[in-house]
């Protein structure tokens, strides 16, 4: 298993780990079946994402990945956090072996799942916006 | 963290020992020669493989010809399995029996066989890890070619009632196949006594290197040839010989097999103070009979802490281990092991096996002990499913 | 006779050179881990392998994705063919050709797949050892299956046409697999160009140890497992990885394709100065094409001297060579090698390979020029067939 140092870097020192007891958003994905679950929490502020935390079960991948996904969206506004994909994720971690770049789509998905949360509570239907949140192919096949 | 370096996965592969290594060089270095060649060069290598072979054979309570080298355990097993069933096709002997727990050099092979046409009963192992004699016997029919079933596992330890499962395949008149690869220097096998017809076991896991197999066949015992082409090994398996590697599994398996008892007495106190220590560890399990396993062999459940993330936590800490989640696979599915003793995929997924040798020290297992029980604690720090456990929102059985 | 040691036996196998015994040391030695552990030991060692995975497509005109590590040049040999007719004849195609003058690990294992029913052509090879490509078109039918034709002789060291063969192949829409073992390093390979879809080679005739081999399968080729297990090399080969030899692989053939035209300009003057000395030697004869062949080999026969006589004479003179004769193999019949070629048993008993390489100096091609004479003389007055046809009591055709 090929892990780049980039990948080790954010497996061993996660950043923004951890819950937002007043988060305007979380959204949780994956399933304990598979090994892999994302939890992410999000503040947003003025349309922007002022802060964010996750918590995560899984690989060093899966691990990774939520780390820098969450470093990517913080302090972004909405609209880009919304434009986050897992390739996006994959290239900041200077890649990722091909069995783990589903952990990366959880990631996305984590990331989206966390803005419809907070669609939600503000009244909004998320789905035109954030669009389905599947569960991960692999991971509905088990 | 301690700065320290533990090896403790040692059922994947060992270091090479310095014995070893030294009565090798020579035969990468000047003795180079080809062991089938007739000029001296080639006589001195031909000598030195067939010291190794005898070195094999007296291991095992066989004769030397009754050893032959391979390239690998894998391939040992290939050449067991399918040159069996391939043999006995012939007589309409086209079922076989081995346990769902079996590496994958026999499962992978068994599957092979199925599309090919053979049916193979799975026999299962119970939450002990151990298959039931009583249930090979139910098994056999008159079509039975071959049982085939693992001396140890490789991933929990547990070690099998070969000696009963051998007295009843001859019993029965059905050839009987063990993959040794796990107990070989770790439980005392005797092929005649035990009534093995044909054994696998590789190199690299009793300190000679990778890359080197032999499978024992009984005399009488004639199945086609895995790797045909030149006359090496009495023309049953061809490839120039690998003389380095042959001669160091000959060094190898003389010294793993000739104080076993010596290292059971050694091992097995390190391997049970780890057990202890972290079994304190609060919604932990040990997977495996705890009696009847390889002195070296621990294998644990940490519900909340995902195997990868903690075989590369712990490596952070300098200590390399292993792990049946699926993650380290890269396949979806944990370890076929595990299930088949009945974890959940949950608990499977957060397993972590320690595998020690006589290399090892007590400083090696304090290390161990004091390192496991905080990586587990972080990893679930920042797991959802562990919150949920804690705030009940989640059930998990152990 | 001068005190002197010469190895000329390089195509059954070469010294492990410096270059390449220090890189697979340290794997040998520290860098012991499983090549597909996820700590940093058997990550250093998984990357170690993909590096020689690189070196090895380099080498070839590959991707290193269609690179696969095997445990010798036999079992790449049995892989292709035996994997390729399997697969290909659940399309109803049980058709293999190949020529009479493989080696063995085709041979036989083309003898295997006859007995399960499949059809193999072999196809002359004439006097001068070179398949003749029309014949090759001639031989293919709608239900060939695979065309396998080694790139080099290992007795006679002729060349083949693979190129031409290739293009044949593949505008037939055919599979076509060459034995290149002993090809690498001494002709330039490009498997693209050259329209090659599978190629074996072997680690121990270009410096690197015994027990290690390649099999090159163009991207889209997919044949049925012969080791199945684990999911080493993307699930296709099982077995623990063989890093240090992998590595040691990796490096040398780097070093052997580095200047093809550089060895031949060295080594074929070499070659080429034995076979006119030896020349002189009464009732001698060149086996193989004395252009197309190997830039190292030297294949003669001396009526009158057997074989294997010949080989212990030179070694006690300090030269390591090989013959074809029946007696150097405890068989009865000669190289089936040489008969292929039209020698007739006598002759084929009084033959020679001498092949040198790079390490090789001038004065190792004194000492052969200057021991063989003496030596084929020394055989010929002790030896009653001699006298026969010397008394004109018998008549060989050379
Ligand atoms: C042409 C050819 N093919 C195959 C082989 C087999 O290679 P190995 O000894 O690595 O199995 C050899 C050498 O023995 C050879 O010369
Ligand atoms: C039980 C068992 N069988 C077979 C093998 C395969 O051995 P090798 O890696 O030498 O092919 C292993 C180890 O990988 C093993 O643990
Ligand atoms: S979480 Fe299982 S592979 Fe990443
Ligand atoms: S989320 Fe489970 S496999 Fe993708």
């Amino acid at each position: 298993m090929l892990y780049s140092d980039k990948v080790l870097e954010h497996f061993a020192a996660p950043h923004n780990v951890g819950e937002l007891p007043d988060a305007d958003g979380v959204g949780e994905v994956g399933n304990a079946k598979c090994g892999d679950i994302m939890k992410m929490y999000i503040k947003v502020d003025d349309g922007k994402i002022s802060d964010v935390k996750f918590k995560t079960f899984g690989c060093g991948a899966a691990i990774a990945t939520s780390s820098i996904a969450t470093d990517m969206i913080k302090g972004a506004s909405i609209e880009d956090a919304l434009k986050l994909t897992n390739s996006a994720v994959v290239e900041a971690l200077d890649g990722l072996p091909a069995s783990k770049v589903h952990c990366s789509v959880l990631a996305e998905q984590a990331v989206k799942a966390a803005l419809a949360d907070y669609y939600r509570k503000q009244g909004v239907d998320p789905t035109p916006i954030v669009g389905e949140i599947g569960e991960c192919e692999a991971c509905h096949n088990l | 963290m301690m700065k320290r370096f533990v090896y403790a996965d040692n059922s994947a592969t060992t270091k090479i020992s310095d014995a070893v290594f030294n009565e090798m060089l020579p035969w990468l270095k000047e003795g180079y020669g080809n062991a089938s060649s007739i000029y001296a060069l080639g006589r001195e290598a031909g000598f030195a493989v067939e010291r190794a072979r005898k070195q094999v054979a007296d291991a095992l309570g066989a004769q030397p010809s009754e050893i032959y080298f391979t390239g690998c355990g894998s391939e040992s097993d290939n050449w067991a399995v399918k040159g069996a069933a391939h043999k006995l096709a012939a007589k309409g002997k086209k079922h076989i029996i081995t346990t769902v727990f079996e590496h994958h050099a026999i499962l992978h092979t068994c599957q092979a066989l199925e599309k090919e046409g053979f049916e193979v009963t799975y026999l299962p192992v119970y939450e002990n890890g151990i298959v039931r004699v009583q249930d090979v016997e139910n098994a056999i029919r008159e079509d039975t070619a071959l049982v085939t079933i693992m001396y140890a596992n490789n991933e929990i330890g547990t070690i099998q009632p070969i000696s009963q499962i051998g007295a009843l395949c001859r019993e029965k008149n059905v050839w009987f196949h063990t993959d040794a690869v796990q107990a070989v220097g770790n439980v005392p096998i005797d092929v005649k006594e035990q009534n093995i017809d044909m054994l696998s076991l590789s190199g690299h896991k009793i300190h000679a290197p990778k890359g080197i197999g032999v499978l024992y066949m009984k005399k009488g015992i004639v199945i086609p040839n895995l790797i045909d082409g030149g006359g090496q090994e009495r023309g049953r398996r061809a490839g120039t010989e690998n003389v380095a590697s042959i001669v160091a599994l000959g060094k190898a398996i003389e010294l793993a097999c000739e104080d076993i008892p010596g290292r059971i007495a050694k091992v097995s106190p390190m391997r049970d103070k780890i057990i202890d220590a972290l079994s304190k560890i609060p919604y932990s399990r040990v997977n495996g009979d705890r009696e009847r396993r390889l002195n070296g062999n621990v294998n644990m459940s940490f519900i909340g802490a995902e195997g990868e993330a903690l075989l590369l936590s712990l490596d952070l800490a300098g200590i390399c281990a292993s792990s049946g989640s699926a993650c380290t696979t890269g396949s979806l599915d944990p370890s076929h092991v595990l299930l088949a003793i009945g974890l959940s995929h949950e608990v499977a997924h957060g397993s972590l096996r320690i595998t020690i040798n006589e290399d090892n020290d007590q400083a090696d297992i304090d290390h161990i002990i004091q390192t496991v029980p905080q990586v587990v604690e972080k990893l679930r720090a920042m797991s959802p499913m562990w919150e949920d456990l804690m705030k009940n929102k989640k059930e998990v059985k152990l």
